[in-house]
């Protein structure tokens, strides 16, 4: 029987909390996460409620999550502060495939940085960095990298007015070649990524998103096709994301029903 | 294997359990499809609900405890679902639960309406304030609800135990006399309660939980051995299951088929082809067959 | 820390569970000075009784599962030992069983005579086909034999409880209002079973035994947090615990003092004193004392 | 927390039968158990009882238990043959304590002698062993060592007629000096070398018997004193046996009653 790693429940306090603009907070916890890129972890405050997360800085010693405030959950979470206390369960899930030798790009949109942050350090310097959100106070981490970025946004606040997919289509354009696309963020915008590498044979790396109870594959809660969300992903590949006819289309609510994306993240906002 | 249960041929004597990954057709198939002879459907109740607020579910390293609290979208709110499952080419175990004979009756009867291969009731599950429990811990109780769903079904009815029971070879008992066809046991054990220390608080948000896993397994192997002695109808074993011996385990305490929920967590969706493999090899090994072992613990000079 | 309960001194919060070495007053004498605040004999019965055949202990990873049986010299055949224990110089629970209320009445008088500093009945026992469990799990049972048990003795009386009960808190209840001074909970879970799939029998000579051990623990705190809500008596909590985060949780459920025996099995017999040290250093780290975390899960906002 | 290596339950069958003499039989089993000498493991036959018993033989891959045909259980075991099957627990206890370059004596009463046989080829050729029984029938493994022995009987029908005190007793008298005695037999038996010992001031080393139901120190069956004979021994030395006051004294019968040594035996009978 394989051994589970990911199965203690530990408490940690808040070591430093770093704010990110106006929309974003991350929180340090001096902790050694055995960790991949793109794999996260569920995050419990106690008292509210208990949500799941990606790893946003990682090192031997430490780790970080940042947190994008939207509903109550993630409202209270950046109001945490040095010293306070939360539950982790993890790390889950799959995590980006990564081959040191390959021309890639990297596709972030809005919080959907979080995740590609430290995958990006594992990337070399001459990686296609690409980065957009709705506007300048939703770029997270402007200056974090060494590596050069092309930046968009919705209104032309910072870097290009437009949609990442657009850059994307230019550098492709452009002659450059990439082994693999690895994308996060809107699922609509993963979903045009997707369909803009299919269209040029490429191969991409998408981190879906749905509702989380388990967080390691029993509950079902997750599941977007025949694809069971929390452990065969969060990451999902080419091949896979062909075969899941509810990308883009369809998530299941709390109570189950699977409904339209759009009254998915509708129900989500309440 | 091939295995013959009230009716049905089912390619192996395995069963996934009700609210385990059990929420769409799509994953109903694939696991049908990785192996599993017979599938069930998370439980469906009566009106939508969306359970309890995480923490849900928590591992604990020899099982899990969750309170998961019964979502479910409520039976008229799954037209896609139910069309999707018409066209299915798997054999389905429907799960259902009410909060009154009434409401397990009006569930039940739309259910077979959709065709299942069976209907299961839960009448056990402790994790919701209004539903269930009663149900499955008084006999009188049990015997009511299972007579009225039998009345309005066309499909075998199955009924989930719970081992909270004082005796559950009574409720096994009254559940056949009531009409039932089939007994599956056991639901989670508990509840149990875990308290984080540094917060002071209860760990799930419904503070209560059921326990699954490995470290149920002596429970759930003396239910079922308690039910083999009450009753003649085939019992569905499960609780704790995760290899192929725990399944031969299960099967002399008296099961007909074997299911597995949390065990998905510990090996993987494969894991029903795995223990399926598991079994047949241990079988052949000794030479038995599946049906010279069902209840063999109960033979007295059995070595 | 020294600890008040029941208008005794006890050195620490620790007690030795009832049926874990506690056979002779040499044993006892030894378990209390290795560092156990309190510490029970093994339940002594009307009449001498040899318990069951082995296997009647079996340990099972995260836990073990036991059928003893309730051996007993009975209460007339242990005039040694009673001598001996008159002269100690520790505190002492008598644990006593009987099969009906008038035997545990006519047990406890002559215990009560025998100067222990408390009287525990035992209304819990699965392992014994005659005896004990019924008054576990009935509110009316509990009260009767609870009041016809402390008319008769001089000392204050503890109940120790099943987590059999459909409702532990009714239980609880139950004995308080009959005159009960203090809870111990719980007594073993289940009862389970344990086949040996190459001989095909239940590898325990009783077949069925009681699981006690880590595995227990989220039952046992789920049941204090339980009888908590439910009394204003102190409460032992026991079932599960080995470490001193093991004990700040039963005591956060609602216990004033935590009991302990299959841990003796995981780390030795000063496991007493060294979980005491560990809940005293959790304390002094946290800055509380353990009045300030009795009950303490039960606060909404506790963090 | 320590790690418990002794807590599955394991089921064998019996690979080889060893026919010693009318009195004994030894059981080999295919097994790597994990063992020193003096420790036990309970034997279970299904459907009939659970009982303790020492090994006899030890080797990587292999190990016996000899059984003395006595009660209903041990007159079972010897009738197994073959490939039939046991199911056992452990090892449990102690163990003797083995210090290489101490000169030492080895004293067997009847079947005392199978815990002592491991203990054996593990000590220098010179170790004095002496071994008595009631009668040659009784005298177990009378070829099996390189070592030399000192044999006694109760009737002389081999060696010496005598008990394996007076031998012992000879060899100290003339001159012999013993870092350490170690004895395992009949309890009256040990009791007198034990004595002998102190009047001598030679540490001794002895094997006790109690009626055990866990065997791992919960149950509270097998105390001795204030001594739990399963965990605390069963090898117990000098210093704890000058403070068990029980030893060749009392016992405890299965129900827990405190008994006078020759009524334990005598129920043991039954
Ligand atoms: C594997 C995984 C990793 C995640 N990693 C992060 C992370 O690193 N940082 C982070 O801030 N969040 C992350 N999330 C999302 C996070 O779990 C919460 O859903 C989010 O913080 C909102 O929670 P809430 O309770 O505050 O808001 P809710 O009350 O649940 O919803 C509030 C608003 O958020 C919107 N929303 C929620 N999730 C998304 C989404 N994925 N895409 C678009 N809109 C969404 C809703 O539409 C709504 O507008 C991750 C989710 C998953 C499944
Ligand atoms: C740690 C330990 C190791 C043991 N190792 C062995 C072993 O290697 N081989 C072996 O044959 N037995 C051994 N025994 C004893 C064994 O466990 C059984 O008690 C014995 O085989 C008799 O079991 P029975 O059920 O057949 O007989 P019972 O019905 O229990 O008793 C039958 C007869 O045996 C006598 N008897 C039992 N035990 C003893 C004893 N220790 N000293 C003197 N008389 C006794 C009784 O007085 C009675 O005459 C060991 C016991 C312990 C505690
Ligand atoms: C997360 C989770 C959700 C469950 N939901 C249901 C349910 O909706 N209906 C039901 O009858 N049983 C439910 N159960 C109980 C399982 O079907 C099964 O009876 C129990 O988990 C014991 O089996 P296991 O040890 O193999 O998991 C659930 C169990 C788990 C772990
Ligand atoms: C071998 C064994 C014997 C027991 N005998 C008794 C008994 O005689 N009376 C009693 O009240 N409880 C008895 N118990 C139950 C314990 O006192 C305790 O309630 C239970 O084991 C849970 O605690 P634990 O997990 O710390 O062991 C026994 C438990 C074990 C393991
Ligand atoms: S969150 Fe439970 S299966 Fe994915
Ligand atoms: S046999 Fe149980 S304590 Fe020794």
């Amino acid at each position: 029987m394989t051994t589970i790693t990911d199965q203690k429940h530990i408490m940690l306090r808040v070591e430093k909390k770093q704010v990110d603009g106006p929309a974003f907070a991350t929180l340090f916890f001096n902790y050694a996460l055995p960790f991949k890129p793109g794999q996260f972890i569920m995050v419990w405050i106690p008292g509210i409620d208990e949500k799941p997360y990606t790893i946003s800085y990682h090192s031997k010693n430490e780790f970080a999550i940042t947190i994008e405030a939207k509903g109550i959950f993630s409202q209270k979470a950046i109001t945490l502060e040095k010293g306070d206390l939360i539950g982790i369960r993890g790390p889950f899930g799959n995590g980006f495939d990564i081959k040191p030798e390959d021309a890639v790009a990297v596709v972030a949109g809005g919080c959907g940085m979080a995740p590609l942050a430290t995958l990006v350090e594992q990337l070399p310097e001459n990686t296609c960095f690409i980065h957009g959100a709705r506007s300048r106070e939703f770029i997270l981490f402007p200056d974090r990298f060494d590596m050069d970025r092309l930046f968009c946004t919705d209104d032309g606040s910072f870097g290009r007015k437009g949609f990442v997919t657009e850059l994307l289509e230019n550098e492709i354009a452009s002659g450059r070649h990439f082994d693999r696309v690895y994308t996060c963020g809107p699922e609509i915008m993963m979903y045009h990524v997707f369909n803009l590498c299919e269209k040029h044979h490429i191969p991409c790396q998408v981190s879906l998103e749905r509702y989380m109870r388990c967080g390691f594959g029993v509950c079902g809660a997750c599941v977007c096709g025949k694809q069971v969300v929390c452990k065969d992903g969060p990451v999902f590949d080419s091949s896979a994301l062909r075969g899941i006819k509810d990308f883009n289309t369809k998530a299941l609510l709390k109570s189950g029903k699977e409904v339209d994306l759009a009254q998915y993240f509708s129900w989500r906002c309440k | 294997m091939t295995i013959q249960f009230l009716g049905k041929t089912l390619k192996n004597p395995m069963v996934l359990a009700s609210g385990v990954l059990g929420n769409s057709n799509d994953i109903l198939k694939r696991v049908h499809e990785s192996g599993c002879g017979l599938v069930t459907m998370k439980s469906i109740g009566p009106e939508p609900r969306d359970g309890h607020k995480n923490p849900t579910v928590i591992d604990l390293g020899h099982g899990m405890i969750n309170a998961v609290g019964l979502p479910s979208p409520g039976y008229l709110n799954m037209e896609n679902e139910w069309e999707d499952l018409e066209k299915r080419e798997f054999p389905l175990i429907a799960s259902i639960y009410g909060g009154s004979v009434k409401e397990y009756r009006m569930v039940a009867e739309f259910v077979s309406s959709k065709k299942p291969d069976f209907i299961e009731i839960n009448i056990s599950c402790p994790n919701s304030e209004k539903h269930g429990m009663i149900f499955g811990i008084n006999p009188q109780s049990s015997h009511d609800v299972v007579s009225a769903v039998k009345k309005v079904i066309n499909v075998p009815l199955i009924v989930k135990l719970t081992p909270q029971a004082p005796d559950i070879g009574d409720i096994a008992r009254a559940c056949e006399d009531a009409g039932a066809d089939a007994i599956c046991a056991i639901n989670t054990v508990g509840p149990g309660m875990v308290i984080d220390i540094e917060s002071k608080m209860p760990v799930l948000a419904f503070k209560k939980g059921g326990l699954s896993g490995p470290m149920i397994k002596p429970v759930a192997v003396r239910c079922v051995f308690d039910i083999y002695k009450a009753v003649k109808i085939p019992i569905i074993g499960l609780g704790g299951i995760t290899t192929g011996e725990d399944a031969i385990e299960m099967i002399m305490a008296g099961a007909s088929l074997v299911g597995m929920g949390s065990a998905v967590r510990y090996r993987g969706i494969d894991v029903f082809q795995t223990v399926a493999d598991e079994i047949d090899t241990w079988l052949s090994d000794h030479h038995y067959t599946l049906e010279d072992i069902i209840g063999a613990a109960h033979k007295e000079d059995a070595s």
